[in-house]
């Protein structure tokens, strides 16, 4: 599958914002300046990217509590997010959802989700809608190796190959679900396998490379929107960060950690790829680089101005009242 | 006028109204077609679930819009909150409410908070029939009353009919409502026969209905408890004591107002609920008389429920179970 | 896996125990002298019996909603299973428990379930107690093929895969949950293969085979027993009543059940087979006929005649008061 | 005399405490060792769970009594249910309250039922340790106060101590208690620090303590509400109305005697409650009132507690979502 210039420079732009975002929530809590519960997803660009680079406004996308980085994998506003994280009304939700139900249904966003494996069924049924509506869209779920031992996993997986549904199962194997390595919970490391329980098409892809990422999400997202049912794609990555910040890790190296991250940082393998096949320049990239700093920066100007939500708002959209 | 149908029927009634009128709305649920009816094996008729209550849905609308699911409460409860979230109107039968044990996290977790969490931006119009209560020899884990359970969970609506045309108006209102609502089907009124209006009609949610009216002693009572309240008021009059019977239907919301009007015109109350009395709708609507209705208050306010135990499976027992017109004229002759 | 003549003798006096049991049933309810929510095991005789055949006092037997038979091959006396049934205080369980939750722990028999799936993890955790004790013994669970589409068998044999637990599961495809044949609600109707996902061996058996059960579930056993890890053992099978007595069962034909109690009556196929290899006669087989419908007759009488629970005992054994 | 830990200390104590006298105590959750630490890689000590309170009892008692599961709630408890109805003694982690979601069934329909289900022939000494509560930023799905369910539940106990020495007693108790019990863990009370007894003890399940003594009004309480119901006690003796304190520390079996002796004294209650009114504790306790406590009343029973939505991300909301001392004082003084 060919990348168009603009396409590049696209994916680079998200990935970098990712990074770049994730780097400033880590500051900001470290700061004292930012509270909450935050999973960041910084290690993991290329899976989002790689992934929602072939997403339309037609496609859905539902997410875990490491959200972030669908989010703007899919297209939603870092000035949004930010807000939301910051609980101020300018929020993408107000500011009553935060970092792990973050979401934007203007963009496709079906929310992050602070209960493993629920997003599975949540994906199912995204695409349920899109097959009897014959939208064209295709819903994408993302998830970890941890949530692989959920029943929820099982039983959307299930349904959704029982219903031939339009849908994309992204499993993100970093190798741990919070401190538990996946060996110490799960009888084997490679997951992919597990679509045979539900005789799913399945393919793996190294998480930390875009092209690798990107071609085999292609390939599994043209299958669904043309009719060819689910596939689970498991995609092996790493995250560069605690499984929350001001996580004492004690459960890996910090030699683990740095090897990973020293040799196989998926903004590095990108920037190496494209600027050897000269497809961008150094320029182009440190160009892209400026802009998202100055941006976040602003966003986050922005939210800490922002207003915070009225007493009002803590008892209404929990019914629908008009 | 006089058109007598059952409590099942007046469900299948109400689905096949909101399918026609609705593209949007899907059923699905275990065994609701019966593998679909197997044409080529000359199997027409679907099974219709375990009540069948969806009888005639898979011929009338095909296998596109009414759905076979796995034993998989979890997912496809969760699946119909996606499908909600993203513009159908689902309707899903739990088969039994004690499956709510494998199924709650998408109410707990998804379909009640959604709308809030996204500060607004989505609408989740899921209906989930269930069939619930003891007396039919069903046992511990087939026989639960797990209301208590969904109206603690805000941003859920919980209804629960007790009589045909009730259960037809309800259950068209839950499914036209832009939010999750769980919708109770009684299985011991399930073939009780009612008379029920033709054609498309609506019964808002959160309004309870005086049954009887009455002005010695209110009692409070819901689905199944309903009719058992009835029968007590029928021995209170022979006993010289005028009962006014209100029907809750909707559990969350809850008609407070309505309580209220009849605690003020009575003086004193007798709630029937068939679920175990702790975290109870018996203890909301005492706690309600005591915040509110205090000054109306001439009596304590008497509970009457199922003990706190699970469902015994020995007929006998479970006679004794649930809640008894003698119980509940106990209760009330211990008033004063 | 040789088996003496008396093992012969208890493997048919079971298999005729358990069809005698539920046809009895079948008639008592048709007739309105028993009530209840029943579901009976007729057809599939074998794989109850085959698999138990290999138990000791040691071990544990978890069922399902369909539980009579896995109670007669444990070893439990049909005199308080039907007393049990007819809710009287000289049952199984006082009375309070009914068909669906039929269980006695003095013959190792840890319950019939109501819950779909729900006595596989009930299995996972007496074989975790089997393997922290060193007691020798094994679990055992039994559940159905709707049962496979539950999140529970997804978790709990994760678990017991992952903890090499002693513990052997029994699936029983029937081909249909309730309703629903299995090819309406599952992408395949092989199910052992489900077994991958969770590095466990599994094997497939005839299910109205008595001898096939019997090798392929000895050894499973003899491996878990051995420390060697958990089964998952799919026995084809075949129910030949209704999914609960009363069922219309308008979703198969008449053509396909009269195929299967023809051609494939487990205790036919039994018979045949030691008849043939002169191992026991017709003989002992109509004398263990005649013996099992005396006793299971003055079961009925007994249990008619018992006493039924008193008022208090619907407020005893919630809580350990002792 | 005047050793001063954190409750999540003393949490670990009881853990240390139980696994030492009794063999058949285990201790299952997800990351409660956190990989049960890798000593390949020199790796010691154990993460100890999302609290920390599970620390050292791996190195102390081994893999095989301290195990880390996967993320399978319903699975794990399921597998606890077995093992305790067949000789352990088992000890499991709920991470967070909200996941009853996905592990209601082990609880709802086994933990709870099969003692009853099996005619009393069988015990089912399970411990469900689980942090709860509003407070910490954690948003909807982390920050729940679930008890409700859980003492809906007939078969099951649910307790929530309030201070440091309280949760150690009733731990142990909990522990060895031979059937089911939910052990909350209120989030924000997680780093209090308090005076706890060193060794052994237990505090029986099903009473509950005056914490501060008073004769104008009761306050009733539960976990972090009891904290604030002191807070509120101080301000109304300021005011001049002297406060009762009560702290349930058992939700069920609650301590009806205590609730009614306060009122009797005082004639007026308000009940704090951090979970959302609806088929509440705060209704059981108001429904307890107008019922055996009919003759003390001398004013409504006010219900201060959550309100009836899901948890706010939002600080600003979030703080005014957790019932306060001004609420409390509030109440109180609508009373007169
Ligand atoms: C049902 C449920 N159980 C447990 C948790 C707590 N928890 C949050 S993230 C997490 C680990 C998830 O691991 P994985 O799925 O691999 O995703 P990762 O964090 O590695 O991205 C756990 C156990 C939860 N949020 N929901
Ligand atoms: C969690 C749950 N969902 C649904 C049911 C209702 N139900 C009882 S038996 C059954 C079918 C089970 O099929 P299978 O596992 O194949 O066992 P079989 O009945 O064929 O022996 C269903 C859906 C239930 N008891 N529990
Ligand atoms: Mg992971
Ligand atoms: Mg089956």
């Amino acid at each position: 599958m060919e990348l168009s210039h603009d396409q590049l420079l696209d994916a680079y732009w998200r990935m970098r914002m990712i990074r770049a975002f994730e780097e400033k929530l880590n500051d900001l809590v470290t700061a004292g300046r930012l509270t909450g519960f935050l999973h960041l997803y910084a290690g993991e660009e290329a899976v989002a990217t790689g992934v929602c680079a072939h997403l339309t406004d037609l496609d859905i996308v539902n997410s875990t509590h490491r959200g972030h980085g669908h989010c703007i994998a899919k297209g939603v506003e870092v000035e949004g997010m930010m807000a939301e994280l910051y609980g101020r009304s300018t929020g993408t939700c107000k500011g009553k959802g935060g970092s792990m139900h973050i979401a934007d249904l203007d963009y496709g966003m079906l929310g992050a989700n602070g209960i493993v494996g629920a997003g599975i069924p949540l994906t199912a049924g995204a695409a349920l809608t899109a097959s009897i509506k014959k939208s064209g869209g295709v819903a994408v779920g993302f998830f970890g190796d941890g949530a692989t031992n959920q029943g929820q996993f099982h039983e959307g997986l299930n349904i959704a190959s029982v219903w031939n549904l339009p849908a994309v199962f992204i499993l993100e194997n970093n190798g741990y679900g919070e401190a538990s390595p996946t060996e110490f919970v799960t009888p084997m490391t490679d997951l992919a396998v597990r679509a045979k329980s539900y005789a799913m098409e399945s393919d793996v892809a190294d998480g930390m490379d875009f092209f690798d990422v990107y071609e085999k999400a292609g390939t599994a997202i043209e299958r669904a929107r043309n009719g060819g049912g689910p596939t689970l794609l498991e995609c092996k990555t790493y995250r560069f960060m605690g499984h929350y910040v001001g996580d004492p890790m004690t459960y890996r190296t910090k030699e683990e950690s740095e090897d990973w991250k020293q040799n196989r940082d998926p903004l590095d393998l990108f920037e190496n790829r494209v600027v050897e096949a000269q497809l961008l320049t150094s320029d182009e990239l440190r160009g892209i680089d400026a802009r998202v700093d100055q941006r976040i920066a602003a966003a986050v100007d922005a939210a800490e101005q922002a207003p915070f939500p009225t007493p009002a708002d803590l008892l209404t959209d929990v019914y629908v009242t008009e | 006028m006089t058109r007598q149908i059952t409590f099942t029927e007046a469900i299948n009634e109400a689905l096949h109204i909101a399918m026609q009128n609705d593209p949007d709305v899907i059923v699905l649920g275990e065994d609701i077609c019966g593998g679909g009816g197997r044409k080529d094996q000359g199997i027409e008729d679907a099974w219709g679930g375990i009540m069948g209550a969806t009888r005639g849905l898979i011929k009338a609308f095909g296998p596109e819009r009414v759905r076979d699911t796995p034993i998989s409460e979890m997912g496809f409860l969760g699946t119909a909150v996606g499908a909600a979230a993203t513009g159908l109107r689902p309707v899903a039968e739990l088969m039994f409410m004690d499956f709510l044990g494998v199924s709650l996290d998408p109410l707990l977790n998804q379909a009640a908070k959604l709308r809030y969490m996204f500060g607004g931006k989505v609408r989740v119009p899921l209906t989930v029939r269930t069939s619930m209560g003891a007396g039919s020899r069903a046992a511990a884990q087939h026989s639960q009353t797990l209301y208590g359970i969904t109206v603690g969970i805000p941003g859920l609506k919980t209804v629960i009919p007790s009589t045909p045309a009730d259960a037809k108006g309800l259950l068209l209102t839950a499914i036209r409502d832009d939010g999750p609502v769980i919708f109770c089907e009684p299985k011991s009124l399930m073939n009780d026969v009612g008379e029920v209006p033709e054609g498309d009609y609506e019964i808002p949610l959160g309004k309870a209905a005086i049954v009887r009216e009455g002005s010695d002693v209110s009692i409070v009572g819901m689905g199944r408890t309903v009719k058992t309240a009835l029968e007590a008021a029928d021995r209170l009059a022979a006993l010289g004591t005028s009962a006014e019977v209100l029907d809750l239907r909707s559990l969350h919301p809850m008609d407070e107002e309505a309580i209220l009007a009849t605690l003020q015109k009575t003086g004193s109350l007798v709630v029937v609920d068939e679920s175990p009395p702790r975290c109870s709708i018996a203890s909301d609507v005492a706690a309600l008389c005591v915040d509110q209705g205090f000054d109306y208050l001439n009596a304590p306010v008497k509970k009457v429920t199922a003990p706190h135990t699970p469902v015994p499976f020995s007929p006998v027992l479970e006679d004794l179970y649930v809640p008894s017109a003698d119980q509940i004229v106990a209760a009330v002759r211990a008033l004063s």
